[in-house]
């Protein structure tokens, strides 16, 4: 177990040295730098250069990559290019919608996947398992731009019911906020999920362990719950680690039809206004976030089903 | 809804209190709190609640008093007095001549190439300027200016006070204090009741930040009473219902092409002429401005001051146009026009604007560059491209795009002759012969010049019902915007 | 059986694959263009769009780049990850393995939003670099997915049975190991397509992607959503065609799985 | 004395096939009961229906009687429900995969102790039977932590715990060598004279000689003989053969052959063994589970790559299998143990089998299909059979296949890994009758079984293998009368239960080591 978690810990330093590289070059790929951006008609090519000079984007490449580095190593994550305000702030500020929102799908996701999977499961080919399969299979098929612009169109502003857009309104206030775009990232997730748990519920319903546990008197009750329901979640749990980055991108379409200031659209200003630091700090603490993910995920995994293999 | 101003109504009796969202186009990363750095429209009007300038501008973009009451100029228009306000900060402080000497040159400071208004009041010689008392202070220009006034309503020349140093702590003469901010999202700010212009009628005011989809949403879900520069879709949509009003300012800003005079094919004035009469205005204005627009003739700033009102309206002549492109050789080959989605409209306009030139037999082929670059990419990329540009005094327009030294020259209009003539308005104290002047140099610009100016489209303001006492005016002027006149039925 | 013959009937999914396929593979041959008319009219056939476009006309043009640059990043994934997951699994080196699904392993928390925000951003309105950038996004799965596959197959017995009876490489590879990968390829390829579609809708609808004049379904979506009250069929009739196509895919794809774990069931 | 279980008239039916017909029998407290049959008898399906259990589509008619209480009717099944666990407790084939990966083995007998008897603490006696330490340590580990042997005494604790009326043992022997097959014999001995009611379900005739009181012998779902062990055919007599001392040079040598799990020799499996097989010879190879058995197999044919030592094809190096020749590859042909895997599940079982001939032999197709039918007849699998998918064929249809896949190459050598585990007694007699051909034909065979009877009687001369060492070799008759290792001397001992008159010793205490049996494929 040691041993384990030393390599995935060097792994993990590993992805992340690599990825810093990556995401530095990715970004240096760009036309245009920080104090492009700032040419708006409003300053002169001349103040822009005297900018860039401060800003030390003048310098090479390799130069800032490594100051960055160092500085990241004793854990300062730098200062914005746009704002000169410091990295971590803007990551502190974007994190928090886009947390409560991630929170708020998975409270409503896991709870109603794991339900839906197991009430498939059990009916295996059943009138019901064919209904909820065909409603989650087609709900999965819409585009989320597509669902989000129908149900703003139809639940704001005809029916004016829920509110479209978090500008102007606080969360505290009125968490209705988060209806709209938690449904908007629901659909395919649970779609998803729920074949998951599906699949692994008709796999133990079917598995040598459950008929003998059956046939050993144990109750149906019991059985789904502690018996089917372990093994079940195992696929649902991967699938659910590996979605995050599907659900990412979901997120960034949510955050830009409701207007929440939250970290998908920050890294994709951060890009876009080519201010290198945000850009690698905030794909810092994601890839971190991934990678603690997919490794609670393993170990959630490794918990329910002992014998899943830790590295493959 | 209804268009112009909300606030007419006879009936309308102000009434104090409540509070105002505004939302405008937002900023992200790069909004500031620095009334000198501002380059965004939602800055802009974060900064004109807490601060104010020296002088504003008038619906047709003339020149007015604001925080100096009024100002004389020496006969050369080198030297210039203005005579200020008996106005108040927030910190209980009297606006002095010393205030507004630190703001002039913390505005020019050479270690902060970020403050805006620094080229453009480079004129000033900061040395020789001197406070004559207390309400008196006199500015001192390199060169004489016969619209040197025009230039402190620029924006990034707010008065800050004396010793200012900490942007994220505003002190400012406005008719709001500010109570909090954050980049990308909003601003509160309160009433101040000290005003010297009578304080608000609003308790509260934030400016929030958003894009045009969640403006409107705002608007409609009524999570916010005011949404700024809306679509002309939006405001089509809007008018249908009994919610919101739409109150449109009629061409305030210029859309046009723009072509690089000294590039093939534009070199020839020929070539130029010929896209010129290509154009079909009406059609554009149509489509891309959904009709919410006025025709243009090819120059900017229709129906402010000094515009030659009395030039024809240039219209589509497509058989001329193939006359003076076959003489040009030009039949039959390919031109690319340079966008990107930089701005509201640029690539429609583009990809229609083809259609029209393709109608005429030269192919025009649309290139989409990136977006954040364009201002710049624009200056050297591509031969012809999208040009919008904001509401401001046509002087100072000229001065940032169409001479030798323009910073901002797209069309590459560089001819001594003209930079003389300007040169030479520019200091006649007289205002109509200044005038006439003007008209000559425009009136060149539109037959020889680069510019192809379609459309000026209506600025277009939302508000919800309640809201009164909206003006519709241009962007940077004194009445766009002006919270301290709204109030809340 | 029962069961098979009680979902969607095929003829009903292929069909909702084929007519946006269709759309999209002969609308631009038809060349169909209406003169244009003013924003948001309801003149035509489906009326017109922002620009006053006629929005048949659109959709006729805007397959190519929905699916097109979908399918391609799918086809491109496979052909590259496919490869490096076939060669990992079948090399006897261990370290020609490592050397080709380690890096991977390395890409694999890189969030793919950035990277097509990046190639989105850096080379605009390009379909190649979107469609390249799509690919590249999936290729560390689809390589471990082959991988994984081929070499469940490629170590059991039955290979090494078939090498005892002297069957060629070809032979193994392509009608053993090959057909064995092809079913969970397959189940894969299906809802990879669907995600392939979003990814790049996605893009297109957030304004990175083509260019705002381009007739692309998902473009066309998110420009005409403001006009939705005006003009509803801007927006409903390509979002229409775009859910018809992921639908369809989804629905044979789940078609597909049943029909490989049956077959796996039938094993036991 | 009245029976704890009562069948009359047992049928059971799915659509038109009758998989059971009219079957008739007893369980008694204290006693053993066997259902002995070949494969596909009906077994199964006739003590599941005890449990009112019945595979999908099946329809069970007639009477069962457990303990009292109706379990099956002339209506199917009533309320089996109230049986299981508590009253009649099943033990799966493979007992290992019966287990719940996801709990720890505490859990699982708590919970059965909880639900058949509230408040008693039933646990530490079912430990106690089933031979598994009653500490913490041991019930706090997964099943994964256990070896094979290890795992089937838990499944037997599971059963016990439930304090069940009658067990019932559903081919408890298959897959064990003879030394844990005789530590099962006595385990079963003990619980039946604590008065518990056992139901038998083998083909394995010796354990049930050793065990049984009652025998009913199924086949083809119909009960043919019921009665005493006597009921039971006689043990064939196989004698074992003196060992050709041939002076004939050996046609497949090994010297010096050690194998490892990993490169370099880490975790090595095989240490020094050397071997000869003469042309027309047979080597035997018996040893515990676990003990290398199949590696030294594999080494043979070529498939292990990682080991050092040398083997010889006639005097020439036999490289391995990817580096022989046409010729060496065609000689030296392999059966596999896991015989199902080695089948690809997506063509005929006949023309995978023809397929040998056609790669190896060059023979055209039809050719080599008409061959492979033919060998399969001779195998007892008609044409009919072999022309399905390898899904449809049972266990030892299938192991007969690999035998004829093997075969249609004419190897020199053939090494067979275990290939009569799923057959009964005509099978095997069959696939001997063939064997004992080929090799009066000069064809080497390598041989491996649990069987020492049977290996005793194919092969001419022995090896014992113990954890990859060769500890004893010799002709089968020495070996097995003589032994000269303790190792030896208890696989032999073990061997003979149900032969010997006397009850075998009391089993030796098995230590967790001694099971290194990997998890039997599910
Ligand atoms: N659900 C089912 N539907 C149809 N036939 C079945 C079903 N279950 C079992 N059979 C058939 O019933 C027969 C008896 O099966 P059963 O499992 O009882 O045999 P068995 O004597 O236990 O054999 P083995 O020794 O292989 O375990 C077999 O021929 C089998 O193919
Ligand atoms: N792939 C593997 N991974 C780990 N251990 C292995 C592997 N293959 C074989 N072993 C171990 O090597 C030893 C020898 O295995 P082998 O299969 O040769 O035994 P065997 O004598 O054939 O046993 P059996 O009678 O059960 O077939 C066993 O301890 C087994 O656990
Ligand atoms: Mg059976
Ligand atoms: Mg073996």
């Amino acid at each position: 177990m040691r041993w384990y978690a030393a390599q995935r810990a060097a792994l993990a330093i590993i992805q992340l040295a690599v990825l810093s590289v990556l995401v530095f070059v990715l970004t240096a790929l760009l036309p245009g730098d920080a104090a492009d951006m700032r040419f708006t008609e409003t300053l002169t090519p001349d103040q822009v250069a005297r900018m860039r000079e401060q800003l030390g984007l003048d310098q090479p490449a390799l130069e800032r990559f490594t100051h960055w580095f160092g500085n990241v190593l004793t854990g300062d994550l730098g200062t914005s290019l746009i704002s000169g305000g410091p990295v971590l702030d803007i990551v502190k500020a974007s994190v928090g919608a886009t947390l409560v929102l991630t929170l708020a799908t998975l409270a409503v996701v896991v709870p109603l996947a794991v339900a839906l999977g197991i009430v498939m499961g059990t009916r295996e080919n059943g009138r019901l398992d064919r209904t909820i399969t065909s409603v989650t299979l087609a709900l999965s098929a819409i585009p989320d731009f597509v669902i989000a612009v129908f149900l703003v169109a139809l639940f704001s502003l005809k029916l004016g019911w829920l509110p479209a857009t978090w500008v102007g309104g606080s969360l505290l206030a009125s968490p209705a906020l988060l209806i709209l775009p938690v449904a908007v990232l629901l659909g395919r997730t649970v779609c998803l999920l729920s074949r998951q748990v599906r699949a692994g519920t008709i796999n133990a319903l079917n598995a040598e362990y459950v008929v003998q546990a059956r046939r050993l008197g144990v109750p149906r009750r019991r059985l789904l719950l502690r018996h089917v329901l372990p093994n079940a979640a195992v696929p649902g749990v991967q699938e659910l680690a590996r979605t995050g980055d599907t659900l990412l991108g979901g997120v960034l379409v949510v955050e830009a039809i409701f207007a929440i200031p939250g970290f998908a659209t920050a890294l994709v200003d951060g890009v876009e206004t080519r201010d290198v630091p945000v850009v690698q700090g905030l794909t810092l603490v994601l890839a971190v976030a991934a990678l603690v993910i997919n490794l609670g995920a393993d170990l959630v995994c490794n918990r329910l089903v002992p014998r899943t293999e830790l590295l493959r | 809804g209804s268009d112009g101003g909300s606030g007419g109504g006879a009936a309308a009796q102000p009434k104090a209190g409540g509070r105002l969202r505004a939302v405008y186009a937002g900023g992200g990363a790069k909004e500031v709190l620095d009334p000198h750095v501002q380059s965004l429209f939602v800055d802009i009007a974060r900064h004109k609640a807490i601060y104010e300038k020296l002088v504003e501008l008038g619906p047709d973009l003339k020149p007015m008093p604001r925080l100096a009451e009024k100002w004389e100029p020496d006969a050369q228009a080198a030297t210039w007095r203005f005579t200020l306000r008996d106005a108040t900060f927030h910190d209980g402080q009297k606006l002095t001549s010393e205030d507004v000497l630190y703001s002039l040159a913390r505005i020019a400071d050479p270690t902060v190439p970020e403050r805006v208004a620094q080229s453009s009041l480079a004129a000033l010689d900061l040395k020789r300027c001197k406070a004559i008392d207390q309400k008196t202070v006199e500015l001192v220009l390199t060169a004489p200016n016969a619209e040197f006034p025009a230039l402190l309503a620029g924006i990034g020349t707010q008065i800050v006070r004396d010793g200012f140093k900490d942007p994220t702590k505003p002190i400012g003469t406005g008719a709001f204090k500010y109570v909090s901010f954050e980049a990308g999202r909003s601003m509160v700010a309160n009433r101040f009741d000290d005003y010297w212009d009578g304080a608000a009628k609003l308790e509260e005011l934030q400016i929030l930040s958003a894009d045009a989809e969640a403006r409107a949403n705002a608007l409609q879900g009524g999570q916010a009473e005011y949404a700024n520069d809306m679509t002309a879709t939006f405001a089509r949509t809007a008018e249908a219902g009994k919610t919101v009003k739409i109150v449109a300012a009629k061409g305030s800003t210029t859309h046009a092409f723009v072509m690089k005079v000294d590039q093939a094919p534009f070199d020839n004035p020929d070539v130029r002429m010929a896209f010129k009469l290509l154009a079909d205005r009406r059609r554009l204005v149509d489509v891309v401005l959904a009709g919410r627009g006025v025709v243009g003739n090819d120059l900017f700033g229709k129906g402010f001051q000094y515009y030659p009102a009395d030039l024809s309206q240039r219209e589509r002549n497509l058989d001329e146009a193939k006359a003076l492109l076959k003489k040009a050789g030009l039949l039959n080959k390919e031109v690319e026009i340079f966008t990107a989605d930089a701005s509201a409209g640029f690539v429609e306009s583009a990809t229609l604007f083809a259609e029209q030139v393709n109608e005429a037999g030269v192919k025009l082929k649309v290139t989409t560059g990136s977006a954040q670059t364009y201002a710049k990419d624009l200056l050297t990329k591509g031969v012809i491209g999208n040009h919008r540009s904001g509401a401001m005094p046509i002087p100072q327009y000229i001065t940032d795009r169409l001479l030798t030294k323009s910073p901002f020259n797209v069309t590459h209009w560089r001819q001594p002759a003209f930079d003389a003539a300007f040169a030479s308005a520019q200091v006649m104290t007289d205002e109509a012969a200044r005038t006439a002047k003007y008209g000559e140099l425009q009136k060149t610009l539109r037959d020889q010049g680069g510019i192809i100016a379609w459309g000026h489209p209506d600025y277009l303001v939302a508000v919800s019902a309640k809201v009164q006492g909206v003006q519709a005016a241009p962007p940077n002027t004194l009445d766009q915007g002006r919270f301290d006149k709204v109030w809340l039925a | 059986m029962r069961a098979l013959r009680a979902r969607t009937p095929l003829a009903v999914s292929a069909l909702l694959v084929l007519i946006p396929l269709l759309v999209a593979l002969l609308g631009p041959l038809a060349n169909f263009s209406p003169k244009p008319g003013l924003p948001y009219e309801s003149a035509g056939l489906l009326g017109t769009d922002g620009l006053g476009r006629d929005v048949f006309s659109l959709l006729l043009e805007g397959g190519r780049t929905a699916l097109g640059m979908a399918l391609g990043a799918v086809v491109i994934a496979y052909l590259v990850g496919g490869m490096i997951g076939l060669v990992a699994a079948s090399t006897r080196h261990r370290w020609v393995d490592e050397a080709l699904i380690r890096p991977l392993d390395v890409l694999l928390p890189l969030p793919s939003l950035l990277v097509i925000s990046v190639v989105a951003v850096g080379w605009r309105a390009s379909p190649p670099a979107i469609t390249l950038a799509v690919a590249m996004v999936n290729v560390p799965t689809v390589a471990r997915l082959v991988r994984a596959a081929a070499l469940d197959a490629a170590s059991g017995p039955v290979v090494e049975a078939l090498r005892m009876q002297r069957e060629s490489w070809v032979g193994i590879h392509l009608g053993y190991v090959g057909r064995a990968v092809l079913g969970p390829v397959a189940a894969d390829i299906g809802t990879r397509i669907t995600l392939a579609v979003f990814l790049v809708a996605s893009v297109n609808f957030l304004g990175l992607g083509l260019s705002p004049t381009a007739p692309d379904w998902a473009v066309s979506v998110s420009r005409n959503r403001e006009g939705l009250l005006l003009q509803p069929w801007a927006v409903i009739a390509p979002a229409l065609l775009l859910v018809s196509f992921t639908l369809g895919f989804n629905l044979l794809a789940d078609r597909l799985v049943h029909r490989t774990r049956r077959l796996v069931e039938a094993k036991r | 004395m009245t029976p704890l279980v009562k069948v009359t008239g047992l049928a059971a039916v799915a659509g038109d096939a009758i998989l059971v017909d009219r079957v008739d029998f007893e369980v008694w407290p204290g006693q053993v009961t066997a259902l002995v049959g070949a494969s596909g008898s009906g077994k199964t399906t006739s003590a599941l229906a005890l449990l009112g259990e019945y595979g999908r589509g099946v329809q069970l008619r007639g009477r069962v009687e457990v303990d009292g209480q109706v379990v099956v009717d002339d209506n199917g099944p009533v309320n089996g429900v109230k049986v299981r666990g508590r009253v009649v407790a099943y033990m799966p084939q493979h007992p290992g995969s019966a287990l719940n990966p996801a709990r720890r083995i505490g859990a699982g007998l708590n919970e059965l102790a909880k639900l058949h008897h509230p408040g008693e603490d039933v646990v530490p006696e079912a430990l106690r039977i089933a031979q598994l330490p009653d500490d913490k340590a041991t019930l706090r580990r997964f099943p994964h932590q256990f070896s094979g042997g290890q795992r089937q005494r838990i499944a037997l604790a599971q059963a016990l715990t439930c304090r069940p009326r009658v067990l019932v043992l559903d081919e408890p022997s298959t897959g064990l060598d003879s030394i844990t097959r005789l530590q099962l014999v006595g385990e079963l001995r003990d619980l039946a004279e604590q008065g518990l009611g056992i139901l038998l379900l083998s083909h394995d005739l010796d354990l049930v000689r050793a065990l049984a009181r009652h025998v009913v012998v199924l086949s083809a779902g119909c009960v043919v003989d019921a009665g005493g062990v006597e009921v039971l055919p006689a043990a064939p007599e196989l004698v074992a053969s003196l060992g050709t001392t041939t002076a004939a040079d050996p046609l497949l040598e090994a010297t010096d052959l050690s194998a490892a799990l990993h490169a370099r020799g880490r975790d090595p499996i095989l240490q020094k063994v050397d071997l000869a097989v003469p042309p027309g010879g047979c080597i035997g190879i018996v040893g515990r589970s676990g003990s290398g058995k199949t590696t030294l197999a594999r080494c043979l044919a070529g498939l292990h790559e990682r080991h050092t030592g040398r083997i010889t094809l006639a005097g020439q190096d036999l490289p391995v299998l990817r580096k022989r020749t046409l010729e060496q590859n065609r000689r030296v042909q392999y059966v596999w143990q896991e015989v199902r895997g080695s089948f690809d599940e997506r063509r005929l079982v006949d023309e995978q089998v023809a397929r040998t001939a056609v790669r190896l032999r060059g023979i055209s197709a039809t050719e080599a299909k008409a061959e492979a039918v033919a060998t399969l007849a001779r195998l007892g699998v008609s044409a009919l059979v072999a022309a399905r998918p390898p899904s449809q064929l049972s266990g030892g249809e299938l192991q007969r296949a690999a035998l004829a896949r093997a075969l249609l190459a004419r190897p020199d050598v053939l090494v067979c890994d275990e290939i009569t585990t799923a057959l009964d007694e005509r099978g095997t007699g069959l696939v001997v009758e063939l064997l004992n051909e080929l090799k009066a034909e000069g064809t080497a065979l390598v041989w491996i079984s649990h069987d020492l009877g049977l290996v005793a009687a194919v092969s001419d001369h022995v090896l014992v293998l113990d954890a990859g060492r060769v500890v004893e070799e010799g002709p089968p008759a020495t070996v097995m009368n003589d032994p000269s290792t303790e190792l030896t001397r208890r696989l032999v001992r073990a061997a003979k239960v149900g032969q010997d008159p006397e009850p075998p010793q009391p089993p030796p205490v098995l230590t967790s080591s001694a099971d290194t049996r990997s998890d039997p494929q599910r």
